[in-house]
């Protein structure tokens, strides 16, 4: 029993810190997205973050300022998206799609002269996992939250800190009032852009952020397309997780754990005593369908709640009617 | 004090004059950067037009691309028209791609002029498939179809690894083989015949969405589905049928990359075209006919982007981002057709009522 | 020795109506599969560009090129820009390649990792497993838990027949150590395949292999304070409290005695399977992890099979359950390998 | 006296089309204020322009005295302004206090059980019913326009302005709003209120300024004033006002016939009981009922399109309970339906109006393609025939006026032929001139032999159309009058739930 239990904490530890980069592209896409704003571009803005904070890492040797320069070149690609979208009212889809394409390109120019380097040792010391002495013993969650890198407890509480704020604050129920309905955002005083732009922008910092710890913590080294479509994972855990930050939790960690799962399941699915082996690319598929079925199942309780903030995709001017 | 207003009905002609406009500013933004990146933006833009028509070769790969990508786009455009928000046209063409390599494979010997009929058909239906899952998903259960058509993507694309990995590879060899020459497409002009399908097809499309009951009732239900339903219009048949349509083009796309151009099945052979092929759609407002415009315009940045790794040692990596930076500008400065800055008489605060 | 070919190799020698071309005249076209930094299988491609650009020899290449139909774009793209040679460096460039020699009776072609050829097309592959022979022997050596873990690719010959030639070597210095295997379905995915060697870390392997173009598997080893050997490339800053040593290609030295031949004229479309003696592949300098004794023993080992005493899959090969699945294997059926050797903990899907 | 709003020579143009032109309005405390016009006169982009959402090309804006120029609707909150727009602005997901606070709460966190009290001590004080935990997707209009307007208040709003609130609302519901809305002017309110009903405007205005074409015409005060002046002002000629009571026999065979029809809301809730009547051709049948009785359930039950959990649907003794829209169409079942909400179920806003016209009949015509030329012409007819002003067929129908936007509907709906017409609310938000034109076009409808079921809400226009008027109230018929012998005050009654004998029917 107590080996099943330690296996749980190191399994789930794992899937914690697979998850984290994922975790934090979704909850930068429902910053977007609960303004109002679909945000296509999130592979994109992963890919600047990480090679720009792998590359600040290597040249100052700070992995603070390094994970700094990783969210603020996540808030400089978030505002070309945000002053494109919002100011100029272009189409989100669009432009998140070529923000995909800009920063995959931009990122392995940036990358080119880091591209196989490693990184100073500071950056483990700082970044690195970190054992927090009694509560990591906590069986299952233990080590999932309280032996890891610092930015996967973060992430985590950064998901309940948004979840407080939507839904709990004031400047949260107004950004949501932006993303369901501008019109009466603006009609109650609410500073629509002013709002979007805020959210884009945090958004774009969580976003490059998340692709900062997984150069520099999770993989430690750049290459290109290091995030091989996390960011389009996120995308679709976005509209997962119902627009929830709390649930992006379970979203990004499922996806891991399903994608764990498959590794153990390599050497046969037990049924009936039996160990049925089956083809190792098909497994690769489970977590996929997984996602898909447990949003179906989600989507079954048609709560009013679950859908999309309403105006989302849709550019607002004041005087369209 | 700035104010934007929306301007008052611009004619065709001022639309397109400015809507060419915005690419010529678009162009001239990009020259600023490359400049500022110590190219010469004229040498680059003069190596792109000539690695994309220079001659018949390059003429034939950028038409080459602009195939797939325009009957990727006409798929996708049935599904946007019903608001349908379909990006999984990328695995709607690797399942395509499936099913004409299962025919080509299996019936390798049978004459062309039936086994290419079947890819077609295979091909569309492997595509239709692909297109139809999300679609009941979305009708029976109501779930959020961009999700599922992303999942979808990756789902066929592990499916083509598999069988590259598995079951269909010769020998020790993850290569599925070379199709008979009686699946591969046949040429007209040095350019396979896709290009008659793809023009065909969008006159085709074109007449579906603005001549047929059909396009009729998808457009309907893309505005408002209770009206839908109001107006007796079968709601999941013509949600389910839309998408058939959408996933069986995009299918189509994938049968003919394979069978003319790749002429076996591999698992990287979309290459992102479904994803491309989103953009082309939007730019080109759903319009089929604009839309052969906006994939020719792509299928140049692709093949002329491409050309300047070899003449100028740009890498490819700054063709990507050209690409971003235009689209960034020629839609920016759509803005500017569709409203005009006014600026804000001063108004004194604070002055008497008369 | 050649691969060995499913159909019957092109008459040999035959140097065709190619001319053997001035060094001047020499234009090198090479077509990557990833990036030329990417620290890993490409880059060692790329390595040897830098050699015989160092010989004032002109290349151009083309990086990200997808194993599809793009490729022959490439080719073709190179060729228009007066390349008179073509090198193609992925297995899944193969069909692309030959079809262009075809096309192009006129230009060299040299494909790498598979083994068709054309009076105008060569094919070469490095015999990595006899690389990563020594390498087991380095971790059969360094393993305490005699549990080995090997983080593969893709469940085919190439990766198989690596994944055996080091369980032999492992084994031939600790017969009781198992290697286990996890396959990730990607060459390249790093949030993948460092959650494939975690698995494998916290099912108590120590020591790491890896067949794949990233560096997380050794990332994560040091990590968990476990050891690791890298792969294509010698990498030992990555993770240098866990780096053992690389089975690494050495392509620079195809590419300088291929492109020579075409000089001298003495080229043939052959299809090459070379390895230690050619000089490669070969094994990284041994980091000071190792334990002592593994210097030795790497280095009697591979003089040995650059003598010939020792070679592969010679005797009796047991399978999986230990009993004698082969016996003096030949090329063939080490090129076309699809079953594990006695000591390989997992599956190959069939 | 000093007008405390002052709006001077305003204009205010979208692309061509001059919305406001040379229109002027001024407003004192302690006055309801009533703006008048035709729909399109220019009413709500003026009033849009007071409360900052949309800035005037030129002209003056005066408040208290001083300029103001407003760049956001938040520079008018902040001084004092608040509207009740004619489409609400509220959030369904949202509660009613997340509605309110949304845009004002200064403090970072959200206070809901002190916003609770506040809301509550604001309701109080006018006399408002209110419950803040409610979600706006489970609201009746009525208390949607209840949050609304508690919004503006909690604003601390000291000019009130409404456009078309009773549009959607029911007698009872108006009484109560302008029993709030007199509060509010004895509080020192100055209140601005749109409405097309000259009856209303009399009841509660004080002063009333008329706009025409976007021109201000003038300002009256309303007890100097009678409604066929303010219509003269409005329309620029006099104009007769009355609905005529046409004669026709109703044929023998009723047309439709309805037995015990029962249905039931997802919650499982009971929203029509038993419901039975006979409907005959050359007749109209009214429904009166308060918001929400059924009526717009009792409709879509009979186009197919809410599913009812027992009862009988005839139509010229034909099953047809169950069957969809498009069966129902199928089977050439000669009915048509005009439903309440037009943009978003009636007509297809994005859409020109010849697509529009053949929405309902294009699956008759055989074939694969859509008869474009014959909808064209189809669509010239309805325009013509119904005085319907667009530039052309191929105008995009959410650009038309409101007024148009409901001929459109109606015509096409009646140019079906059909046996039986429902219309729910047709007149709603129309101008005067517009409404009796629907009228007229009904009671043509009656005089041609067609069963008409007509859903309104205004009791005088019931009273008058209808030969008989069926009365609702939370799903049940409450009886069935004779509107010639009936009197306004029993009708009130029945709505309310009172059956004839006096008693409770609940
Ligand atoms: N947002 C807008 N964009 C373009 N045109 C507009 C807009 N709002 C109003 N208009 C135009 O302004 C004119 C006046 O419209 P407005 O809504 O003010 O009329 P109204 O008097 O409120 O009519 P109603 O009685 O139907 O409410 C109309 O002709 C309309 O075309
Ligand atoms: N967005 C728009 N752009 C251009 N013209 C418009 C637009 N909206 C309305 N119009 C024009 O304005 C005129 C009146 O429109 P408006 O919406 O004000 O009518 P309305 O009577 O206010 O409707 P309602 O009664 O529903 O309030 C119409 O002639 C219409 O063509
Ligand atoms: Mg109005
Ligand atoms: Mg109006």
């Amino acid at each position: 029993m107590s080996a099943f239990l330690n296996d749980a904490a190191v399994f789930l530890q794992v899937v914690a810190q697979l998850g984290t980069h994922i975790l934090l592209g979704t909850l930068g896409g429902i910053l977007c997205e609960k303004v109002g704003n679909l945000n296509l571009g999130i592979e994109g803005i992963m890919l600047l973050g990480a090679s720009s904070g792998f590359f600040a890492c290597i040249a100052t040797g700070n992995p603070l300022l390094a994970v700094l320069v990783s969210g603020l070149t996540g808030v400089a690609a978030a505002l070309i998206y945000a002053f494109l979208t919002v100011s100029l009212r272009c189409n989100q889809v669009v432009i998140g799609l070529a923000l995909t394409i800009f920063g995959t390109g931009l990122s392995s120019i940036i990358g080119s002269s880091i591209a196989g380097r490693a990184l100073p040792g500071s950056v483990n010391a700082i970044l690195g996992t970190k054992t927090i002495p009694v509560l990591s013993q906590i069986p299952i969650l233990g080590k999932m939250l309280f032996q890891q890198s610092p930015f996967v407890p973060l992430a985590v509480i950064l998901s309940i800190l948004l979840y407080f704020y939507f839904n709990k604050t004031n400047p949260g129920l107004n950004a949501r009032m932006v993303g369901h309905n501008p019109a009466a955002a603006d009609a109650s005083g609410i500073h629509v852009s002013a709002y979007k732009y805020v959210h884009i922008l945090a958004g774009g910092f969580l976003m490059g952020i998340g692709g900062g710890f997984f150069s520099m913590v999770y993989a430690g080294r750049w290459q290109n397309e290091l995030t091989a479509g996390a960011g389009w994972i996120a995308v679709a855990l976005v509209i997962f997780s119902t627009w929830d930050p709390l649930k992006a939790i379970f979203g990004a960690y499922l996806f891991g754990a399903v994608r764990g799962l498959t590794f153990k399941l390599q050497s046969g699915i037990p049924i009936f005593g039996q160990k049925l082996v089956v083809s190792s690319s098909l497994l690769d598929m489970l977590p996929y369908l997984a996602t898909i079925l447990v949003l179906v199942l989600i989507t079954l309780r048609r709560k009013p709640e679950y859908k999309p903030p309403k105006s989302l995709g849709d550019p607002y001017f004041r005087e369209d009617r | 004090m700035m104010r934007m207003v929306r301007r008052s009905n611009p004619s065709k002609n001022m639309q397109i004059l400015m809507r060419a406009g915005s690419v010529v500013a678009a162009l001239a933004a990009a020259a600023l950067l490359m400049a500022a990146l110590g190219y010469n933006p004229f040498l680059v833009y003069y190596n792109m037009v000539a690695g994309s028509f220079g001659t018949a070769y390059r003429l034939q790969a950028t038409i080459h691309k602009v195939i797939p990508l325009l009957v990727l786009s006409l798929g996708i455009a049935v599904a946007f028209k019903m608001k349908f928000w379909n990006i999984g046209a990328e695995g709607q063409m690797a399942m395509g791609g499936f099913g004409a390599a299962y025919a080509a494979l299996k019936y390798g010997a049978l004459p062309p002029y039936i086994l290419l009929p079947l890819m077609f058909v295979l091909g569309m239906i492997c595509g239709g498939i692909w297109g139809v899952i999300p679609a009941i998903l979305k009708v029976k259960l109501g779930t959020n179809e961009t999700l599922v058509t992303l999942m979808l993507n990756y789902i066929a694309l592990r499916w083509l690894t598999y069988l590259q990995y598995g079951p269909w590879k010769v020998g020790g060899f993850p290569r599925i083989p070379d199709f008979s020459p009686n699946a591969v497409l046949p040429s007209l002009f040095g350019i396979h015949i896709g290009w008659m399908v793809a023009v065909l097809l969008t006159a085709a499309v074109y007449v579906m969405l603005r001549r047929t009951k059909l396009g009729y009732e998808i457009a309907v239900l893309g505005e408002s589905e209770s009206t839908a339903r109001y107006a007796g219009i079968n709601v999941s048949k013509v949600t389910i049928v839309a998408m058939l349509i959408s996933g069986a083009v995009c299918g189509l796309a994938g049968m003919m990359q394979t069978s003319a151009v790749e002429k076996t099945l591999t698992e990287q052979f979309t290459g992102g075209l479904g994803f491309t092929a989103v953009i082309t759609t939007w730019l080109a407002r759903l319009s089929p006919i604009g839309m052969i415009g906006t994939s020719f315009a792509f299928a140049m940045l692709i093949q002329g982007g491409g050309y300047l790794e070899t003449t100028m040692s740009i890498s490819s990596k700054m063709a990507d981002v050209l690409q971003g930076v235009i689209i960034f500008f020629v839609l920016g400065c759509d803005f500017f057709i569709q409203y005009k800055i006014q600026l804000r008489k001063p108004v004194r605060k604070g002055g008497e009522a008369k | 020795g050649a691969a060995p070919t499913a159909e019957p190799a092109p008459a040999s020698g035959t140097a065709s109506q190619l001319k053997p071309i001035q060094k001047e005249d020499l234009k090198v076209g090479f077509v990557y599969i990833g990036d030329i930094n990417d620290g890993g299988y490409t880059q060692s491609h790329d390595k040897g560009r830098l050699a015989l650009e160092k010989e004032g020899i002109k290349c151009l290449y083309k990086e990200n090129v997808p194993e599809s139909a793009d490729c022959e774009t490439a080719i073709r793209e190179l060729i228009d820009q007066g390349c008179n040679v073509i090198y193609a460096t992925s297995f899944g460039f193969m069909q692309y390649t030959a079809k262009m020699a075809k096309e192009y009776p006129n230009v060299y072609f040299g494909h790498a990792t598979g083994d068709m050829t054309e009076a105008n097309m060569c094919n070469y592959m490095g015999r990595i497993e006899e690389a990563r022979y020594l390498t087991g022997i380095v971790a059969g050596m360094t393993t305490k838990a005699n549990k080995i873990g090997y983080v593969a690719a893709m469940p085919y010959a190439e990766c198989i027949r690596g994944i055996n030639a080091f369980t032999l070597g492992v084994r031939s210095v600790n017969p009781k150590a198992t290697v286990e295997v996890v396959w990730t379905n990607t060459w390249y995915d790093v949030a993948k395949e460092r959650q494939a060697a975690i698995e494998l870390l916290n099912k108590g392997v120590d020591v790491l292999a890896q067949h794949q173009d990233s560096t997380a598997c050794q990332v994560a080893a040091q990590e968990y304070g476990k050891y690791c050997i890298g792969y294509n490339m010698s990498t030992p800053n990555v993770a240098p409290r866990a780096y053992l040593t690389a089975a690494m290609f050495n392509w620079a030295k195809f590419y300088t005695d291929n492109v020579q031949s075409i000089i001298d004229g003495t080229w043939k479309p052959e299809a090459y399977w070379k390895g230690l003696k050619a000089g490669w592949v070969d094994i990284d300098k041994l980091s000071s992890l190792c334990p002592s004794g593994a210097q030795g023993a790497v280095d009697q080992a591979k003089q040995e099979i650059m003598d010939g005493k020792l070679v592969l899959f010679s005797g009796d090969v047991k399978g999986q359950d230990g009993t004698v699945k082969a016996a003096n294997m030949t090329d063939k059926e080490i090129w076309n390998m699809n079953w594990f050797v006695e000591g390989v903990v997992g599956t190959i899907p069939q | 006296m000093d007008a405390y709003v002052e709006m001077k020579e305003i204009r205010k143009s979208f692309g061509s089309v001059a919305a406001n032109n040379d229109a002027s309005l001024s407003v004192e405390l302690g006055e309801i204020h009533a703006l008048l016009g035709e729909n399109g006169s220019g009413k709500s982009t003026l009033v849009n322009m007071l409360a900052g959402i949309y800035s005037p090309d030129s002209g003056s804006i005066f408040i208290g005295g001083r300029t103001v120029s407003f760049a956001a609707p938040k520079e008018a909150i902040d001084c004092g302004i608040g509207m009740v727009h004619q489409h609400f602005k509220l959030v369904d997901v949202f509660t009613a206090k997340e509605n309110i606070a949304a845009g004002r709460e200064k403090g970072f966190w959200l206070r809901g059980r002190r916003l609770s009290e506040k809301i509550q001590a604001i309701a109080d004080k006018y006399g408002l019913a209110i419950d803040p935990d409610k979600k706006v997707y489970d609201m009746s209009v009525g208390e949607k326009q209840t949050v609304e307007i508690v919004k503006m208040l909690y604003r601390g709003a000291n000019v009130l302005i409404l456009d078309e609130p009773t549009a959607v609302l029911t007698p009872q519901e108006t009484k109560v709003l302008f029993q709030i809305l007199k509060n509010m002017k004895q509080h020192g309110c100055a209140i601005i209120l749109i409405t097309h009903k000259l009856r209303e405007v009399m009841e509660i205005s004080d002063r009333v300024t008329v706009l025409r074409k976007g021109e201000t015409i003038g300002t009256v005060r309303t007890k100097d004033t009678t409604p066929r002046a303010l219509t003269e002002m409005m329309v620029g000629r006099p104009l007769e006002l009355k609905i005529e009571r046409v004669r026709a026999e109703p044929a023998m065979e009723p047309i439709l016939t309805v037995g015990r029809l029962s249905a039931a809301d997802s919650h499982g809730r009971n929203v029509l009981k038993d419901i039975s009547f006979v409907l005959r051709g050359g007749e109209i049948l009214g429904v009166a009922g308060i918001a929400g009785s059924g009526q717009k359930e009792l409709c879509e039950v009979l186009a197919g399109l809410y599913k009812a959990n027992g009862g009988r649907v005839r139509f010229l003794g034909e099953e047809i309970l169950g069957l969809s829209p498009r069966e129902i169409l199928r089977r050439g079942i000669s009915m048509s339906f005009v439903p309440e909400d037009r943009l978003g179920m009636g007509l297809v806003a994005g859409m020109d109006i010849t697509s529009n016209v053949l929405l309902r009949s294009f699956q008759k015509d055989g074939g694969f393609f859509l008869d474009l030329p014959g909808g064209r012409k189809k669509a010239e007819r309805i325009v013509k025939r119904y005085d319907i002003s667009t530039p052309s067929v191929d105008h995009v129908l959410k650009d038309l006026s409101g007024g148009n936007i409901q001929k459109v509907l109606l015509g096409r709906e009646v140019e079906l032929n059909p046996k039986l017409l429902i219309t729910a609310y047709p007149v709603r938000g129309l101008d005067i001139g517009a409404s009796y034109h629907i009228y007229d076009i009904l009671n043509a409808q009656k005089k041609a032999g067609v069963a008409v079921l007509f859903i309104g809400e205004d009791l005088d226009v019931l009273l008058q159309l209808c030969d008989r008027l069926m009365v609702i109230h939370g799903g049940r018929i409450m009886g069935i009058v004779d509107p010639l012998t009936t009197s306004k005050e029993e009708v009130g009654l029945l709505m309310l739930g009172q059956s004839e004998k006096g008693g409770n029917a609940k």
